[in-house]
């Protein structure tokens, strides 16, 4: 390309920015920023597919499940982070996929509960097992990276880069997927799917294709929480619920950009923190309160601000 | 002999309750494509409100079986109070925007209502047991059940069939059934869609209010006993066909019947009846067992 | 001549409704085919079929010497059929440009191609020189949602011809398009296909343009192909006459102004439901 | 195309991202107060039960603390925790472990928080145990139940204590129990919620039977309800039809109450003997529908097993209870004071030990582990898991109806000592139940 992207640009800005601050970052502001990246990037996958016209209510299936598969590595002896979330984010994308030929045969609000119907079937399954501790799920122990085991703060401060350096490079990769053929198709089907059929292209096979890569980060991001939190249980990795603060986070982060899911999932981390800590028996009050005043003041999310901020500079008021 | 007779009590009581607890959900749906995430405190605020007007009635002299008149009142204030006070104040807004955003907007409702319910009644339970004592007990095949959990198949019997009935045979049913195959011909005829989709959120609250209102004698009132509804109802939408109320009643048979038989026969595996049916029908018939036709694109 | 197309005995019924019975029609390269009938006489299914949108209740297709029955519209697509539609199936909120080179991606690309970047110095150039080729070019950046009916029809013939099809079909090309209009965007279409070479089956109620660009006519009735003979012959046919023309036909451009226009709205109206 | 189009935003949300992530406001401990967060269910099903009891049990003993005014044995000790005033920061544990985990680095990376007295949950326990480890966080959980946080998931601690029996204790005294005044019980099945804690209570129970009265036989049908189901037609039909007469249940809250009323109305607490380890939680709330004459546990010597322990600090915090919320303390009210009291009691001792000054974390610490104090009803004894386990003496009875004082008492209560139902330190209780609770003093 002849031209600089500019997305790719600030997305690795802020990779520099982010990664540099690592090292002075308090914990706690390091430890809601992992949450968000890992957030972020369930947010993302479900951004492929609303880029393709679809909503999930039901990524907490592929976001469980990536956690479940990883922590239970470490069950059996594996603690590399690196292969831990690596078969977490496999085995989402496995499931996607299989998952995937029934799905990607529904459209619209039937897409979206078939994968909230799958994803409490997760959750039913988890909660009878007691061996992965039922509704308690159980603990998982710090990893070691490449046969670094840190210590300490250190823990979080490697796992933060780890994770930094793989959102980064999922997401330029997504950013770049989209300006391919296959990426560009999410606005054909998204737009009219019978004229992709009828172009010669099954508009079921860019939908699965999606389907796989939003279950691949999602599971990706599971993984990432049960290594950052250090725990799995089902009500916060599986529950519909948690499916719901996806979609919430999408949502908030607006359809614009890649990077904003990242922002959407901090500014979400942001109001539950302070709305625990400021009304700790209303909290679930704030946070509808909060999404109920995003979807009607701000349609299209906070990357709409900075557009219009940007708008309004370029063009002064006459 | 016994336990099947007793599987299939059980059974009926328990997808009677699984209708009640679905219908306004599937009403809902069916009619404005919406899944309301918030029939979960309908339900709620239903069981809430009852259990309060209950408990006031049976402080006054009045004749006791009056107290069920308590309930169905509930179910009217919630219903029609909610019912408006989110359709015309919320949800309307949002008619224009994706099918997922108003999902999500139900969902924030949720939330709030959750909130909202413990401002108001605090965190101790309420109960109301008065009217399952009033009808007392019934032995049948030498097995004592409440009578009051035997009406519960009746009402789901009389408001299944009153549903349907009013669908199929009345004007407005068919009104409405007009707005369901397609929404813009109704518009474009005269329907006043505005009206139907307002009337049909407030008959869908008022369902999901009435379930709570009548469960509320048998259950401790208390936080959290919306959360649980919400799933079940959908599991029962989703295995009988989303927005179809045929569907919803062959649902919350074939969940309620497999449920008592597991109960009876191999009770560990309770808690997957209702997954593995979910499972089943998902991997056969996605669309659920009762899925309304969907018009094609071209 | 070489057979392109031959379809045999085909049938298709919905319930009790026979939308197709007995059809048998020889295509064959570089034919230039009117498809007439009235409104719901089985023109739009007959394409549908051919196409692989409706699945045949019984009969046989074969392109190019293979069955192509029972295969999805992007298979026969890809093999060489394309279709146009009524309604124009375009990407609306996109510009035209857009809406062709997503076009032009989806036939170009396959395997590992689908991950090379959408946008292309030498795909833009053939984007571009498409447009000039439909007589759009001026609408290149405009959304397709704010299009002329009659350039939105363009765009969507001009996108169901980029992959260059052995045949292509087209859905009432002119329908809802003004009178004035319709010579124009018909010397267009047929300039350009006539470039690719491309054999063509268009379903038309103006009978002059059947006159015009036609040197085939299939007539509809009822299900069946009641005449399948050159333009001047079909025209004339009785049965054509009585079933498929009608009074409102006349020799006289006035006359079938009003004629040819409303039967064009109506089929447009009506074609969705005949399909479905 | 949208998509193809150049956003020059991006350099927005570098500056964006960084700007938020880079405010490193955390919150300056003042000096001379002890921030003490308590965390425990404000909002859904665990509330009522459990959460806002213990919370209202933590405060009044905070507030005491802080005034000076606890009763003896703590009554010459000072106000605050050796001498500095207790922040408190009570906030909700609902939703999941990983949801309490995050909230837990907040509470200590953000706010400053010295100690935590909290947690009601087992499975929220369990999840903290290793974060609380990792961040050399002191932690008392006071009630959850789960045997596993110093079983397994840490076997070692250094900074958490948990400051009562867990779960083993529960099962081995009901058992027990069945065995001094059911000798002659012809079987027993069960009614547990169908998730971690329901299938504990059960596995304890279940082996603790099968040591004591190994010719009783169990049921093959115990019913397993999904928890927060509320709906038990079909489980209670199966119980009434099952022959055996003593059944073993570890409801709580909601679900239990909703068992309690559709039981009555059926008449099964007439046919069958019911066992309920936990539901000391709502007899005061049910008043008369409690049904008289099931067995009963409290997980302890706490709530209505404590309603006549004629002590100073008893007496006066059933008072206060009382007079506040109306309604006598619960076993969650006293689980929580007690551990607040563990504190009150691990500070002072350590201050006393450091000369009278503010002591260190790992001063507190010392003087906690492997120390007895008194809690509100019954001594404490910190004596397992390196001193960091309590253990404490055990009650079961049988609930019944007091006509005179109109109210719910318990009747033909038994105790236990603590080495008699809890498995001896260094011991696997559930290995400790299977080879017959050797070492066990009864």
């Amino acid at each position: 390309m002849r031209y600089i992207d500019k997305t790719v640009v600030g997305l690795t800005i802020a990779f520099l920015v982010l990664f540099i601050a690592d090292f002075f970052m308090a914990e706690w502001v390091r430890f809601i920023g992992l949450q968000s990246l890992a957030r972020g990037a369930v947010a993302l996958g479900l951004l492929v597919l609303w880029r393709t016209g679809l909503v999930s209510f039901g990524h907490a299936l592929y976001f469980g499940f990536g956690a479940y598969a990883a922590a239970m590595l470490t069950l059996i002896g594996y603690h590399d982070a690196f292969l831990l979330v690596f078969a977490g984010t496999l085995a989402a994308g496995v499931l996607a996929y299989l998952l995937g030929f029934l799905l990607r045969r529904y459209r619209a609000i039937f897409f979206a509960l078939l994968n909230m119907a799958f994803s409490m079937i997760l959750y039913g399954v988890i909660v009878k097992t007691e061996e992965l501790g039922s509704t308690d799920g159980f603990s998982v122990l710090t990893p070691t990276f490449l046969g670094y085991a840190p210590q300490g703060e250190a823990v979080q401060t490697t796992l933060f880069i780890f994770t930094l350096v793989f959102t980064y490079i999922i997401t330029v990769g997504v950013h770049l997927y989209m300006k391919t053929t296959l990426g560009g198709m999410s606005m054909a089907v998204r737009e009219n799917e019978i004229r992709v059929e009828y172009l010669g292209y099954s508009a079921e096979k860019v939908i699965h294709v999606k389907y796989v890569f939003s279950g691949l980060v999602a599971g990706f991001g599971g993984a990432i929480m049960a290594l950052a939190i250090g725990q799995v249980d089902p009500d916060s990795m599986a529950n519909w619920t948690v499916s719901g603060e996806f979609v919430f986070i999408t949502i908030l982060s607006g359809i614009g950009n890649v990077g904003a899911t990242y922002i959407g999932a901090l500014v979400f981390e942001l109001i539950r923190t302070y709305a625990f800590e400021y009304a700790p028996q209303f909290w679930q009050f704030i946070l509808g309160g909060s999404l109920l005043a995003i979807i009607m003041f701000l349609p299209d999310g906070i990357w709409s601000l900075f557009s219009r901020l940007r708008r309004s500079e370029k063009a002064p008021s006459p | 002999m016994q336990e099947l007779i007793v599987i299939l009590i059980d059974g009926l009581v328990f997808s009677s309750y699984l209708f009640m607890v679905s219908v306004g959900l599937t009403v809902i749906f069916g009619v404005m494509k919406i899944l309301n995430v918030a029939h979960g405190s309908f339900y709620a605020f239903g069981a809430y409100m009852s259990a309060t007007l209950i408990g006031a009635y049976y402080n006054t002299d009045l004749p006791e079986f009056g107290g069920f008149l308590a309930i169905f009142l509930a179910a009217l204030i919630i219903g029609v109070f909610f019912g408006i006070v989110l359709e015309r104040g919320l949800l309307r807004f949002l008619y224009h925007r994706d099918e997922h955003i108003i999902v999500l907007a139900t969902f924030a409702m949720f939330l709030v209502l959750e909130d909202v319910l413990m401002m108001i009644w605090g965190t101790d339970p309420y109960y109301a047991y008065e009217p399952m004592a009033l009808l007392g007990a019934v032995d049948i095949v030498e097995l004592t059940f409440d009578v009051y959990s035997l009406t519960l198949i009746g009402l789901a019997v009389i408001v299944g069939l009153g549903l349907w009935l009013g669908l199929t045979r009345t004007k407005w049913g068919k009104l409405l059934l007009a707005v369901i195959f397609d929404r813009e011909i109704s518009q474009a005829m005269g329907i006043n869609v505005t009206v139907v989709f307002t009337v049909t959120f407030v008959v869908g609250a008022i369902m999901g209010a009435l379930g709570g209102a009548y469960i509320a004698p048998t259950i401790s009132v208390s936080p959290g006993i919306g959360v649980e509804v919400i799933v079940l109802s959908f599991a029962v939408v989703v295995i009988g066909g989303m927005g179809s109320i045929p569907g919803a009643m062959i649902g919350a048979l074939l969940v309620g019947i497999s449920r008592a038989a597991a109960v009876h026969k191999f009770p560990e595996i309770e808690l997957f009846v209702i997954y593995a049916i979910m499972a089943l029908v998902l991997a056969i018939r996605p669309e659920g067992l009762f899925a309304p036709a969907q018009a094609r694109k071209i | 001549m070489t057979i392109v197309l031959e379809v045999r005995d085909l049938q298709k019924t919905f319930g009790a409704v026979v939308a197709a019975k007995d059809i048998n029609v020889t295509v064959n390269e570089h034919e230039i085919i009117g498809i007439i009938g009235a409104n719901g006489a089985g023109k739009t299914t007959f394409v549908n079929m051919v196409t692989g949108y409706l699945k045949p209740t019984s009969g046989q297709i074969e392109f190019a010497g293979r069955s192509i029955m029972g295969l999805p519209p992007r298979d026969i697509t890809t093999l060489g059929i394309s279709r146009s539609f009524q309604i124009p199936q375009v990407f609306l909120s996109e510009s035209v440009f857009d809406n062709l080179l997503m076009a032009y991606a989806i036939t170009e690309a396959t395997g590992l191609g689908l991950l090379s970047p959408l946008l292309n110095d030498a795909r833009a150039a053939r984007v571009d020189s498409h447009l000039e080729r439909y007589q759009i070019a001026q609408y290149r950046n405009a959304l397709a949602s704010t299009l002329p009916q009659g350039v939105r029809k363009l765009l969507d013939i001009a996108m169901a011809a980029v992959s260059k099809p052995t045949i292509l079909m087209l859905d009432e090309p002119t329908s809802g398009i003004s009178v004035e209009e319709k010579f124009g965007l018909m010397d267009i279409i047929m300039e350009a296909l006539r470039q690719d070479q491309t054999t063509v089956l268009f379903i038309e109620h103006d009978m002059e343009i059947v006159e015009r660009y036609v040197s085939r006519v299939l007539a509809f009735y009822q299900g069946e192909i009641i005449c399948d003979a050159p333009t001047a012959e079909a025209l004339v046919d009785p049965g054509v006459r009585e079933f498929v023309i009608g009074e409102e036909y006349h020799r006289t451009r006035t006359g079938s102004e009003n004629a040819g226009e409303n039967a064009g709205e109506n089929a447009g109206e009506n074609g969705g439901g005949e399909d479905a | 195309m949208k998509i193809l189009r150049k956003s020059g935003r991006a350099t927005l949300l570098a500056t964006g991202l960084a700007a938020a992530l880079g405010a490193t406001a955390g919150l300056a401990n003042a000096a001379e107060t002890v921030v003490m967060a308590v965390p425990t269910f404000l909002t859904g099903a665990g509330a009522p039960a459990f959460g806002v009891p213990a919370r209202n049990g933590a405060e009044i003993i905070i507030e005491a603390i802080n005034k000076g005014k606890l009763p003896a044995p703590y009554n010459n000790s000072g106000k605050g925790l050796a001498g500095r005033q207790i922040q408190a920061l009570i906030y909700d544990e609902s939703g999941g472990g990983v949801k309490q985990v995050a909230e837990f680095r907040n509470k200590v990376q953000k706010q400053g928080v010295d100690l935590f007295v909290g947690y009601i949950s087992s499975g929220t326990c369990a999840a903290i145990t290793p974060v609380a480890e990792e961040l050399k966080m002191l932690t008392i959980f006071p009630i959850c139940g789960t045997p596993r946080i110093f079983e397994e998931i840490d076997k070692n601690p250094k900074y958490v204590f948990r400051t009562m029996g867990h779960a083993t204790a529960d099962g081995v005294a009901e058992a027990m129990y069945v065995k001094a005044n059911m000798p002659d019980v012809k079987g027993y099945t069960g009614i547990n919620q169908n998730y971690a804690w329901g299938q504990d209570s059960w596995r304890d129970f279940d082996l603790a039977m099968k040591q004591l009265m190994p010719n009783v036989p169990v049921s093959e049908k115990t019913q397993w309800p999904k928890i927060f189901s509320g709906q038990y037609g079909a489980e209670i039909s199966a119980l009434m039809l099952s022959k055996e007469p003593l059944v073993h249940s570890s409801l709580w809250g909601g679900d239990l109450e909703a068992f309690i009323f559709q039981g009555s109305a059926r008449g099964l607490f007439r046919k069958k003997k019911l066992l309920f380890s936990v539901a000391d939680t709502s007899v005061y709330r049910l008043g008369k529908k409690a049904p008289a004459g099931a067995i009963l546990g409290a997980r302890g010597p706490y709530g209505i097993f404590a309603a006549n322990v004629d002590t100073p600090l008893n007496k006066w915090f059933r008072k206060v209870y009382s007079d506040r919320y109306s309604t006598p303390p619960v076993g969650g009210s006293y689980q929580a004071a007690q551990g607040v009291l563990a504190a009150k009691y691990a500070y002072d001792k350590a201050a006393s030990m450091n000369g009278g000054k503010f002591p260190s974390k790992d001063q507190v610490i010392a003087a906690l582990e492997g120390a007895t104090f008194q809690g509100i009803a019954a001594k404490v004894h910190m004596n397992r898991s390196n001193g960091h386990q309590a253990a404490t003496k055990h009650m079961i009875g049988v609930l019944a109806w007091d006509k005179e004082a109109g109210g719910p008492i318990m009747t033909k209560v038994q105790e236990f000592g603590p080495d008699c139902v809890m498995p001896p330190p260094g011991v696997n209780g559930t290995e400790w139940l299977k080879g017959g609770m050797k070492g066990a003093k009864c």
